[in-house]
């Protein structure tokens, strides 16, 4: 069991969801309030991440988060060191793959919020911010629960684009998924079986925790 | 009828393209190529994966295949691969025959991300393991190791100027797209076990994947096969 | 802290009128179903924008479209009771109630929601409670604001009658120590009347008549768009005290008056709603009669009504009174203005909700 | 199609009681907020289930669970308006109540529509109509069921005075031409004594009082429970024509009452609701006063209540009416039962919707 | 660029969509309205075929549907030829792997219905069916839609999957996702750019059709 790669995808996982999060509540309450034209667009841009294969996907994004990309000379600039083969690029990487699957459900969660409830809660005198803390997000809780999930889910199994962007570094960016897959490659069907069943295990584990508590921290936001 | 679908390890993406096209305009047949990992496809074809034809890039899964009664014979060598040490334009990393370029770099700390198939089911990444353990840099360079799925993947990451360079199959290097974009130098032969690769017709071949098997042995295809740098086994 | 509401818009429905509420002053708009009473409370409370219109409280502007000015509802200090509750599903009763304001206070909430006869019920959800109890949740929080401004949209229509009783004299209670002017929305003129020193009638979007409770009510033509017969008067009275069968004794312009079930200490000052079909008149004082009270009075007018019934204003002192009797008997008693003429008045038709 | 209700239950709320309604007749459901009525409702309509308890219409069993029996809500065949509308948000106004239907008749839904006053609006969503004009359409919805036990919970809260009246004749026109029981919850005394033939009074999930209209609305129990000092009887009359004046002459068990504005023809036959507290008793027959109606009558009984009143009950022919004086009054005419008396009512005190 | 490919991946897309939108209502409907114990963990389930890695589930896949699997045998037998290596074989692997995109979304949809109006319909006296159709579907509409789109983009980029169950045949399992990786590897890059963005080109159109097209379609249903 590579115990290393697992904790990677974990910290990934959960990077993805906390960078996530804030982003989907951003993004989904615009979407689900603003009227323009073109809003049809915006929402189907907003799923394109998810048309092309991962591999494919990773390799544009390594190469436009590479050395010689402007983001890449300016993020080497600005931390000293590259972003592509690095965690923080695969935490990147995640977070523009998983875009879909925090913002549509998050947009969802906030159109579901009657609007005579974000009335009251502005004659209450709340302001936006205090409305979207007491009100909106409690309320959208839901759905921003299936984005998360989905995310974390997804960024676990993601295998594609961090194998592009993270080149599959012990330690540093081979995660749970790469390491299952490079048993299933050698024909070692154990360790492979071994890592999977762990994998779904503390998976399974989380997941259900998540919705079982999520109720709770819904409530308890108000 | 459909055309027969062919399997082939993706070191021969640009060879058995090639040769497919040679193939049809010579007798008007067509065949369906599907690239990819060998393991994967010898999967496929344990659970009944219709392909008439496999070439693989290492020949213990046609053993394996054979002894499992999954194809029509023991199939023959169709050629050997070689490795060479390749860098994109511009790089740090010199390719030489001998890796001292690239000692040199890791010596004085100058060398970044280098590219290399996984040693753990890819054969070429075996092969280049094995080189580098030969010379000496294996236990230095772990820092510095991309890992690719495959060697189409590897030479990806080593020329798309993440990395300082890489070990890719020659039959990748030679092909135009690929050597457009670097230098390459071929590391010697005796640095690592060679790598055998074996076809093997399966057990519901047509006679046009038949065909393809024995075009494949004709002197047109053994001289595309050479032009893209592989080691053809009778010169062996 | 005057409240002014101009407004105009075409869509979706045509909106053109304009009034005004001053501090402490409680403003009826009642009008039928669909006229845009609604839509007039949510421009003031900075929810709906109409074409042009300007809401100011105590000159501070809260939308000017002229000058492009319309501050976000959330900067506007009003207090809303919403038609339909509008309470938030995921929060206790009691948090309903801090909600709306700025530092939460939970003793405050507590003696809020107490005053809204829901003692027990704070920590109940919404879908915990009945229709009424959400409605009295509703209203305690639009106090808890502690607005400049307080709306009322319909605020009792699913409450009983006792504890409709008890709201009624909490809200002007708290009006007259809150100093805030209040906007009631009620299809109830009883209500109406009990409650508010002025009332604006409006009819399609339309101001139909504004002015003095007693001077709308008194209106044929009012009354008739609100499709209402119950035409009454306002009799201001100080309380004498109680009696020893229970009736209270109170004085008036024109001498005693004796209702039942007041608790009001003493002193204080009253205002008796008459309605015009309850008084009896009579050219004599009439004699052997159950009731108690017999006002003297002048006939002022008589105005003739589109039916059966004639309108005699009777100046009582300074005050007057509306009697709604038949054509037939105005005729009979002969009445002419400035004849002298007896208001012949059961104390049990002053039922106590007619007092306020 | 009498629907007969037994229910008990612990939870949320103790309930406990069993009522009655028989085809055609309309059940008043009162009671103060949050006693449980709306949670009636919802046991009948199969939206709640108690932990025991039967409801059945016309011998179809829709609930027994001593037998393990619960008809899901979609088989009862009831029409239900909601304390909260609860329409349709993505459905017009006649799509609402085209809902309701088995097969969808626009024309019906439309017809509908026009009964209860919302013509031009069938193709308003509900977002786009006032909170009055909602719950019309949950009204007509109701009725588009053609069902066969009608639940009205608060349906007139939130509409005009006008709107109102011309429902209730709508509601008792349809109530005797569809045959079905009707159960209305209101907190208006007026509309549910006009409507209703019986009430059943409940507090804290307890049948506190029930029976006719009339036996109800005289007992002073069940009034206090109300909060109620309006206490009315309903006096049969029949229509004999308009007189040239306007008013209407009605002929009673103790002689004719002159009322105005009645439109129904000639020898309908109606019910009066005079209110305890508008008639004035006298001994001899009052002479001089603007009050049209002075009926000769019976003191039947003097019962005090605890305040300042009596209620003196009239025996008018068959019928009783009822007086609420002071005691001070009572005591001045030394009344006793047996005595002859004349009570004294004015036209223009009943008033066209205490007339049904 | 490679049209029969593209084909065939609109085609499993819209097959893929066409399947789980059903099973996505009565699942969905299901897991909003049912309380019980470990319904928690029933979601989480829904969630499993996200965390392993693409390639690898279809690894497990295969062997489970494969010709020496009881599923595999059975589908021999009925249908006459095997499920793996199939166009079936890639819809049903499809409609396996998309089940959390399909279900979660739609349960969200489902739960932001008021109570009160499902009360209603049944005092309307619609049957369940009735108020799924005429009540339900209609206000769950945004979750569906959701739902579906991220399945039907998903689809169009998932490769591990198809690849490892449909073999990668041309013209029969070769889908546009699998031919564009081929080209990446091959180096084809003027050839993958191209492929590339006529599948951006029109998952963009159809998403952002489908998006304005849905309102007036939700409100159609009704
Ligand atoms: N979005 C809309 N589109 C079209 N008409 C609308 C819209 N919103 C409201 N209306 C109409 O505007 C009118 C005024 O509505 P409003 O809610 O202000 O009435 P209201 O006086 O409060 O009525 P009620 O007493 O029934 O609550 C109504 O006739 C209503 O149908
Ligand atoms: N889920 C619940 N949990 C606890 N108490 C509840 C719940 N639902 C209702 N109640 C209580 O049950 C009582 C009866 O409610 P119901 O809605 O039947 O009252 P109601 O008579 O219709 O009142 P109103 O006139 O205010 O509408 C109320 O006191 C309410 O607080
Ligand atoms: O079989 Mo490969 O081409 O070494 O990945
Ligand atoms: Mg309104
Ligand atoms: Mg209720």
């Amino acid at each position: 069991m590579d115990w290393t790669a697992l904790t990677l995808s974990l910290e990934l996982g959960l990077w993805t969801v906390a960078i996530l999060l804030p982003v989907s509540v951003l993004a989904g309450r615009w979407l689900a309030y603003a009227r323009f034209p073109g809003k049809g667009a915006v929402e189907a841009l907003v799923m394109l991440p998810l048309v092309l294969p991962p591999t494919v996907f990773g390799f544009y994004l390594l190469l436009a988060f590479g050395r010689n990309s402007p983001v890449g000379t300016f993020w080497q600039d600005t931390f000293g060191h590259q972003l592509v083969f690095t965690f923080e690029g695969l935490v990147v990487a995640s977070v523009i793959f998983n875009l879909p699957f925090a913002i549509q459900p998050a947009q969802r969660g906030f159109e579901a919020i009657a609007p005579e409830l974000r009335e009251a809660a502005a004659t209450c005198g709340m302001s936006p911010w205090k409305s979207l803390r007491k009100v909106e997000l409690p309320l959208a809780w839901p759905g921003l629960m299936t984005a998360m999930v989905l995310t974390f889910a997804h960024t676990l199994g993601e295998f594609g684009i961090v194998l592009m962007i993270g080149g599959s570094i012990p330690g540093e960016t081979r995660t749970i998924a790469i390491a299952i897959y490079d048993r299933v490659q050698a024909f070692d069907m154990r360790g492979a079986g071994i890592m999977s069943a762990v994998l779904v295990a503390i998976s399974f584990t989380t997941i259900t925790l998540t919705y079982l508590l999520s109720a709770r921290i819904g409530r308890r936001l108000a | 009828e459909e055309p027969p679908v062919i399997a082939a390890a993706s070191d021969l993406q640009f060879a058995v393209t090639e040769i497919a096209a040679a193939f049809t305009a010579e007798t008007g047949q067509e065949v369906r190529l599907a690239f990819g990992s060998t393991g994967n496809f010898a999967t496929q074809i344990r659970e009944g994966a219709p392909f008439q034809l496999f070439m693989a890039a290492d020949e213990t899964f046609i053993a394996q295949l054979h002894a499992e009664g999954l194809t029509r014979d023991a199939g023959v060598p169709y050629a050997e691969g070689r490795i060479v040490v390749m860098a994109p334009h511009g790089s740090a990393l010199k390719p030489d025959a001998t890796l001292d370029n690239l000692a040199r770099l890791l010596e004085t700390g100058k060398l970044g991300k280098f590219a290399i198939a996984n040693p753990d089911h890819a054969p070429y990444g075996l092969r280049a393991a094995e080189a580098l353990r030969h010379r000496g840099l294996w236990d230095r360079i772990q820092p510095h190791l991309v890992l690719g799925e495959n060697v189409s993947q590897t030479a990806q990451f080593a020329l798309s100027g993440n990395a300082d360079g890489g070990i890719i199959a020659l039959s990748l290097a030679l092909a135009p797209e690929v050597a457009a974009r670097g230098d390459h130098a071929l590391i010697p032969q005796d640095w690592h076990d060679p790598l055998l690769q074996r076809m093997v017709l399966l057990k519901d071949a047509g006679p046009v994947a038949e065909a393809f098997y024995g075009y494949m042995q004709s002197p047109p295809a053994r001289e595309i096969m050479v032009r893209y740098g592989f080691v053809l086994p009778e010169e062996g | 802290m005057t409240l002014t509401v101009t407004l105009r818009a075409e869509a979706p429905i045509p909106l053109d009128l304009a009034f005004a509420v001053a501090p402490e002053e409680l403003l009826a708009l009642v009008g039928p179903s669909g006229s845009g009473k609604t839509t007039i409370l949510r421009t003031i409370a900075g929810l709906w924008r109409p074409t042009t219109g300007r809401v100011a409280v105590d000159g501070e502007c809260w939308l000017d479209t002229a000058a492009g000015l319309a501050l976000p509802a959330h900067r506007r200090h009003v207090g809303v009771v919403f038609q339909t509750y509008a309470l938030f599903p995921h929060m206790t009763a009691a948090q309903n109630v801090a909600a709306a304001m700025d530092r939460p206070d939970h003793t405050e909430a507590a003696r809020l929601l107490d005053l809204v006869n829901l003692h027990g019920l704070s920590d109940r959800r919404p879908a915990q409670l009945s229709g009424g109890q959400q409605q009295r949740v509703a209203l305690a929080r639009a106090l808890a604001r502690k607005p400049a401004a307080l709306l009322l949209d319909e605020p009792f229509s699913a409450v009983d009658r006792a504890t409709r009783e008890r709201l009624h004299a909490e809200i002007l209670a708290l009006r007259a120590h809150l100093k805030m002017p209040v906007v009631l929305v009620t299809h109830d003129m009883n209500e109406a009347q009990l409650l508010a020193d002025r009332m604006v009638v409006i009819d399609r979007g339309r101001l139909l008549r504004e002015g003095t409770t007693a001077a709308v009510m008194a209106d044929p033509d009012a009354l008739r768009a609100l499709g209402i017969r119950e035409v009454a008067a306002l009799l201001p009275a100080t309380v004498i005290g109680a009696e020893e069968d229970g009736l209270t004794r109170l004085d008036t312009a024109t001498g005693p008056l004796f209702l039942p079930g007041i608790d009001s200490p003493p002193g204080t000052r009253l205002r008796v709603r008459i309605m015009a079909h309850d008084v009896i008149l009579s050219r004599d004082r009439p004699m052997g009669l159950s009731a108690q009270n017999i006002l003297p009075c002048t006939v002022t007018a008589i105005r003739p009504g589109d039916g059966p019934g004639v309108m005699v204003h009777l100046a009582v002192g300074d005050s007057v009174i509306l009697a709604r009797i038949t054509r037939r008997a105005a005729a009979e008693l002969a009445l002419q203005p400035g004849d002298k003429a007896h208001a012949v008045l059961k104390s049990m038709s002053v039922a106590r909700d007619h007092i306020a």
